[in-house]
């Protein structure tokens, strides 16, 4: 079991023809995940590898193939206008790898996906792997394993050094998602501390955070109050200069400056496992997990 | 990206907003000219890009041309927060009757922009909103509709009672917003906003932060970038595609990927060392990028021993190790160098850097270990 | 009974201190309308008519008084914001009387009420009045009188010469609403059909349409499939030289040119009593009444 | 308000729609110059709020400048639906390639603008909405977002392959919504949009319809009324503040509100008169507005009977008897007139009325019925 992508997971991939969409494309369908087509405005008619359908809108795309997922390659130019045409289309989860959206035209975007029910992951992430089922973005594969841990984060290649951890241990994966770095993000820690506890396949949670913002402390406060399942995290930055991502105002609204001593803190006081080095998930998560009975 | 005063200024008042006259100088004859026309009364105030400028005494009141000169001749050049002051922007001084704050954000958790008021101006918001929070009020901005003029107004009577002085809060508000909007900012606030004793309502100091995604599509806004006023090599590296930030340890740095960067950089702590820097070579590295990347760091002298730290995904392990042994092929490095390498090509990085005389890694710990004890020893 | 406006109605005034906002809340306060407060920016704390408190925001005059309705009188050039405002401190019924409001304005503020659960009738209406109980606008309250009939109109005068034509002869009116002439306008014939045939207190509906668009068409539509209480209609502008209110290209999309032959029909063929004169008004509405024994 | 092709050319050609050259002329002598210039082969094009111009002939292809000079001494002068042409636009003739449509209006039903297209254009698109709606494509605007680039993608490719084409037509269509927008538009439409033997993408004709009550804010758009193309006295009603049309009746109608207006004209005909007129005197009336009225329909010959409908409300009736009043105290009416007034102040109107020798009525089918045999019997 898995959470977000799964094998009923159709993809349509949004900018197939482009350098990053095309070798991805390639790594996804090895994966065999169902790529069901790819949207290029111009190339309609076409085949991707002689196998998947080129269509030029993403509307087109869907009424073809019945796509239900979409990732988005495209320049960052183009990626919001990519968003708004999945949701228009009907999509109901897009994955945006595109790294460099601008933050204002974000807080445009998301009204727009809420009120049509669409759910983003991203910008600038990873993308999501639900192990041996389907593999929706740029995580590495061959890294993961099918199992019962459920991995979010907001780092890329951080993930992966966890998730490598986890493999190499025999710990295999329900689902990885990298939620993405930005300060506007479709999908939050909780939105997949959510559906992990509620996926009968995940029997324990890794977070990874940064420092920056306050996702993770309200993130700690939910699993607090809702989540069952063992939870361990880490947060990276705990040697990084204060203020060099985040302006000094984002405090006075949120009431937090979003080091990592608060967040680490914050964890602690929800119970969550809380990881000195990334190595140590493996331990903690045994240890949490005989703790409950897994 | 941070915009100076004087930039930041100059945005407003394109924006309608009223903003004292102001003129930037980089000597001392020229602050006092500029002073003389002033009619001697004046401001000087170092363009830097560090906060607590006033408490460094970056900013000084000067009551003649003369006296502003000397104060120029103390500022500039002057070391702020490790930032050279290169320029001043000299204002006349102005008579004030109250000091409020205005400033636009986008805040994460709720994904909107957000003006805030305070009746509270001219001293830090981050203490006014850790010890009166009362005194600071919020609008939350629908983006789609913008800051609406009964938010503005509603926000201004919470910093005037004047009708007049209401009104023209509200359209600097709106004015702001806009320039907000415009720049394509992050941050975007005016500290003091002020009152003058004849009744009118001028934005004193200025302050904005671009969203660097932003630059690409505002040619005029990128323009405003002043590369003397940061880190060289920093520059260096943005120009690259690097993302460096000097930090005060010895130990270099160089990861792919921000999250483990950081998570390098706290490792190098943990056992017992201190990261010389934060170095990310992004995603999609070349050989290009790594002998630059490798550059800055054996530029910096403190740095006693490199890392590398690379988790192969869309970053190849080999274009890391070719960018290793081409930036070392003609120069011969002078510190000891901890190379890990893991994922994507990784067995042909180790072949290639084996060929080179280097030797691979392939666990992050033990890496992370010999780079601390490297630099200890060379220490 | 009643729908909209009733006893409970706690109105605050947009606008008071204006020419026509003073004018026409003396007029509501005679006519015993709970008028709670009323707001002119920078005048308050002052009162209007030594009784009723003006404040400088909505917002105030909401969390003072408890003001649940809302009247715009500001001139048209502020009506926007008036209505932006309104809905953002929680009011859940507006009624803009204020006309010259641009269409494309409109189109915005449509998606801002809905989104805040606000009901707003016109702009460019005469308003709303349950005689006897709450007038909210500018129908002239002489010419009313309580009962049982419940009329809904897109014009002004129009609706005065139907409801005087009703008083006359007995017929009073459980609530007349003038829904406004504009293209775009925030309560329709249907939203008041609705809210009629739920009333308890309304035992028939009179309807006046005019020439434009589809909207009388539709609302008999919906006659014939959701209301049981005798309906009957008038439609203005048999006369009217065809396409000098409305653009043509609005007929490629409604597929109607909105004439009022094609309204008349409409109404007929969904058992609508169709008056050939306003001051058939009484005997169709006796004669339909009659019909279903009320 | 109804533009001209030649005004709607210019606000679409300053948004950055490829749009023709095109001169206005008002003589055939300045027609046949214009022509000359643009290299002989022209089409004259009479500027007038009318449809159909074409088929009224006042659209004409001409070989020459001299046939364009003949043409052109045609349609100058000519009358299209009432309205006499003064000005005529010169456009080089152009070789078509194909012909699109390509409009935007705002919808009632949905609330919201929307731009449609067809692969059928250069004709009447009603007929093609009534008769081939499978050709019309259509995408639903959020005002909050304006036309987004996917859907003018979208909507380019149901009438063009050539991805060139598709990118040019996608433009002009964000365009053309902005200029929609700018303009303070109902309407806006090309049509018909071309490909040219080259292939590009230009628009041939335009039709903007500007909401009226976006004239107070837009004075830039307001000033492109042009009082010379309309009838007169709809004119001079409009300034001072009257909705005035004319129709073909002989019972000229003042009524308060555009409903009752309509209503009184509907029951003229009911009882078997014409009513010779619309006119709504609007809300809060004052005499000088009546006076006005008043002077508007003595002043057409066709009258032959004078109708006062007047329900009062926020329009005081013995501000309109005062109005008739002082309208009739200097020039006697040479036409019967009947008064029905009811409602605010009817009581001091009639008065007023009686004194100075006027009948009032308070039953408005009595009212209408009085007028119409009134004017049966003059006429």
């Amino acid at each position: 079991m898995s959470i977000f992508v799964d094998r009923q997971t159709k993809l349509v991939v949004q900018g197939i023809t482009g350098r990053d969409g095309s070798f991805h494309t390639k790594q996804m369908l090895e994966y065999e995940t169902r790529v069901v087509a790819g949207v290029t405005p111009g190339k309609g008619g076409q085949r991707f590898e002689d196998t998947v359908p080129i269509f030029n809108t993403v509307g087109e795309a869907v009424a073809e193939t019945g796509a239900n997922t979409s990732v988005i390659y495209v320049p960052s130019r183009f990626a919001v206008d990519a968003m708004f045409e999945a949701a228009d289309a009907g999509i109901k989860l897009v994955v945006c790898i595109t790294e460099g959206v601008p933050v204002l035209d974000m807080t445009r975007v998301m009204p727009f996906l809420q009120e049509r029910g669409t759910r983003l992951i991203g910008p600038n992430c990873p993308g999501v792997i639900s192990p041996g089922a389907s593999k929706v973005g740029i995580i590495p594969a061959q890294i993961c394993l099918e199992g019962t841990i459920g991995v979010v984060s907001r780092s890329g290649t951080l993930t992966y050094e966890v998730i490598h951890q986890l493999t190499r241990h025999g710990l295999g994966q329900s689902t990885c998602i990298g939620i993405g770095g930005d300060p506007i993000v479709g999908t939050n820690f909780i939105d997949c501390l959510e559906a992990f506890e509620a996926d009968p396949g995940t029997e324990a949670i890794v977070m990874i955070g940064e420092i920056g913002g306050t996702d993770e402390q309200q993130a700690a406060k939910y699993v607090s109050h809702e989540v069952r399942k063992p939870v361990v995290g880490f947060i990276a930055g705990q040697t990084a200069p204060p203020g060099r991502r985040m302006g000094h105002a984002g405090a006075i609204i949120s009431g937090s400056s979003g080091t990592a001593k608060e967040k680490v803190a914050a964890f602690e006081a929800a119970g969550i496992g809380v990881m000195e080095r990334p190595v140590e998930v493996v331990s903690l998560l045994q240890e949490r997990m005989k703790g409950v009975g897994c | 990206m941070n915009l100076h005063e004087y930039q930041a200024r100059a945005l407003l008042k394109a924006a309608g907003i009223p903003v004292p006259d102001g003129d930037v100088a980089t000597s001392p004859e020229e602050v006092e000219g500029v002073a003389k026309r002033m009619g001697g009364a004046v401001v000087v105030k170092a363009q830097v890009h560090a906060g607590g400028r006033g408490k460094a005494g970056g900013v000084k009141l000067a009551k003649s041309a003369g006296e502003a000169r000397v104060h120029a001749d103390k500022i500039l050049g002057m070391q702020i927060k490790g930032l050279i002051v290169d320029k001043v922007l000299v204002v006349p001084a102005a008579e004030i009757a109250s000091e409020s704050y205005v400033g636009v954000i986008v805040d994460r958790a709720s994904q909107r922009p957000v003006m805030m008021v305070s009746p509270a101006g001219g001293v830090d918001i981050e203490e006014v909103a850790a010890k009166t929070p009362e005194r600071i009020f919020q609008a939350s901005i629908d983006p789609r509709y913008g800051l609406l003029p009964h938010q503005a107004t509603s926000l201004a009577f919470q910093l005037y009672r004047e009708p007049q002085q209401v009104r023209q809060a509200a359209t600097i508000m709106r004015q702001l917003y806009q320039a907000f909007l415009d720049a394509g900012a992050s941050l975007a606030e005016i500290n003091p906003l002020i009152t003058t004793p004849d009744g009118s309502v001028v934005a004193l100091d200025a302050k904005i932060v671009i969203d660097d995604n932003e630059l690409e599509r505002r040619e005029d806004i990128a323009r405003l970038r002043d590369p003397a006023a940061e880190d060289p090599a920093e520059v260096e590296a943005r120009e690259v595609g690097l993302s460096y930030i000097k930090l005060d340890g010895n130990v270099g740095c160089c990861v792919n990927g921000a999250g483990l960067a950081m998570a390098t950089m706290d490792l190098v702590k943990y056992y017992g060392g201190e990261p010389a820097n934060f170095l990310d070579i992004g995603g999609s590295s070349n050989p290009h990028k790594v002998i630059t990347a490798l550059n800055i760091i054996t530029r910096d002298p403190s740095v006693k021993s490199i890392l590398f730290n690379i988790f192969g995904g869309i970053t190849r392990c080999d274009d890391v190790a070719n960018g290793i042994v081409t930036a070392t092929a003609n120069t011969k490095l002078e510190r000891p160098i901890v190379i890990r390498l893991t994922g994507t090509n990784e067995s042909i990085a180790v072949d290639i850097l084996k060929k080179a005389g280097f030797e691979a890694l392939t666990d992050m710990d033990e890496a992370v270990q010999q780079a601390v004890k490297q630099a200890r020893e060379a220490a």
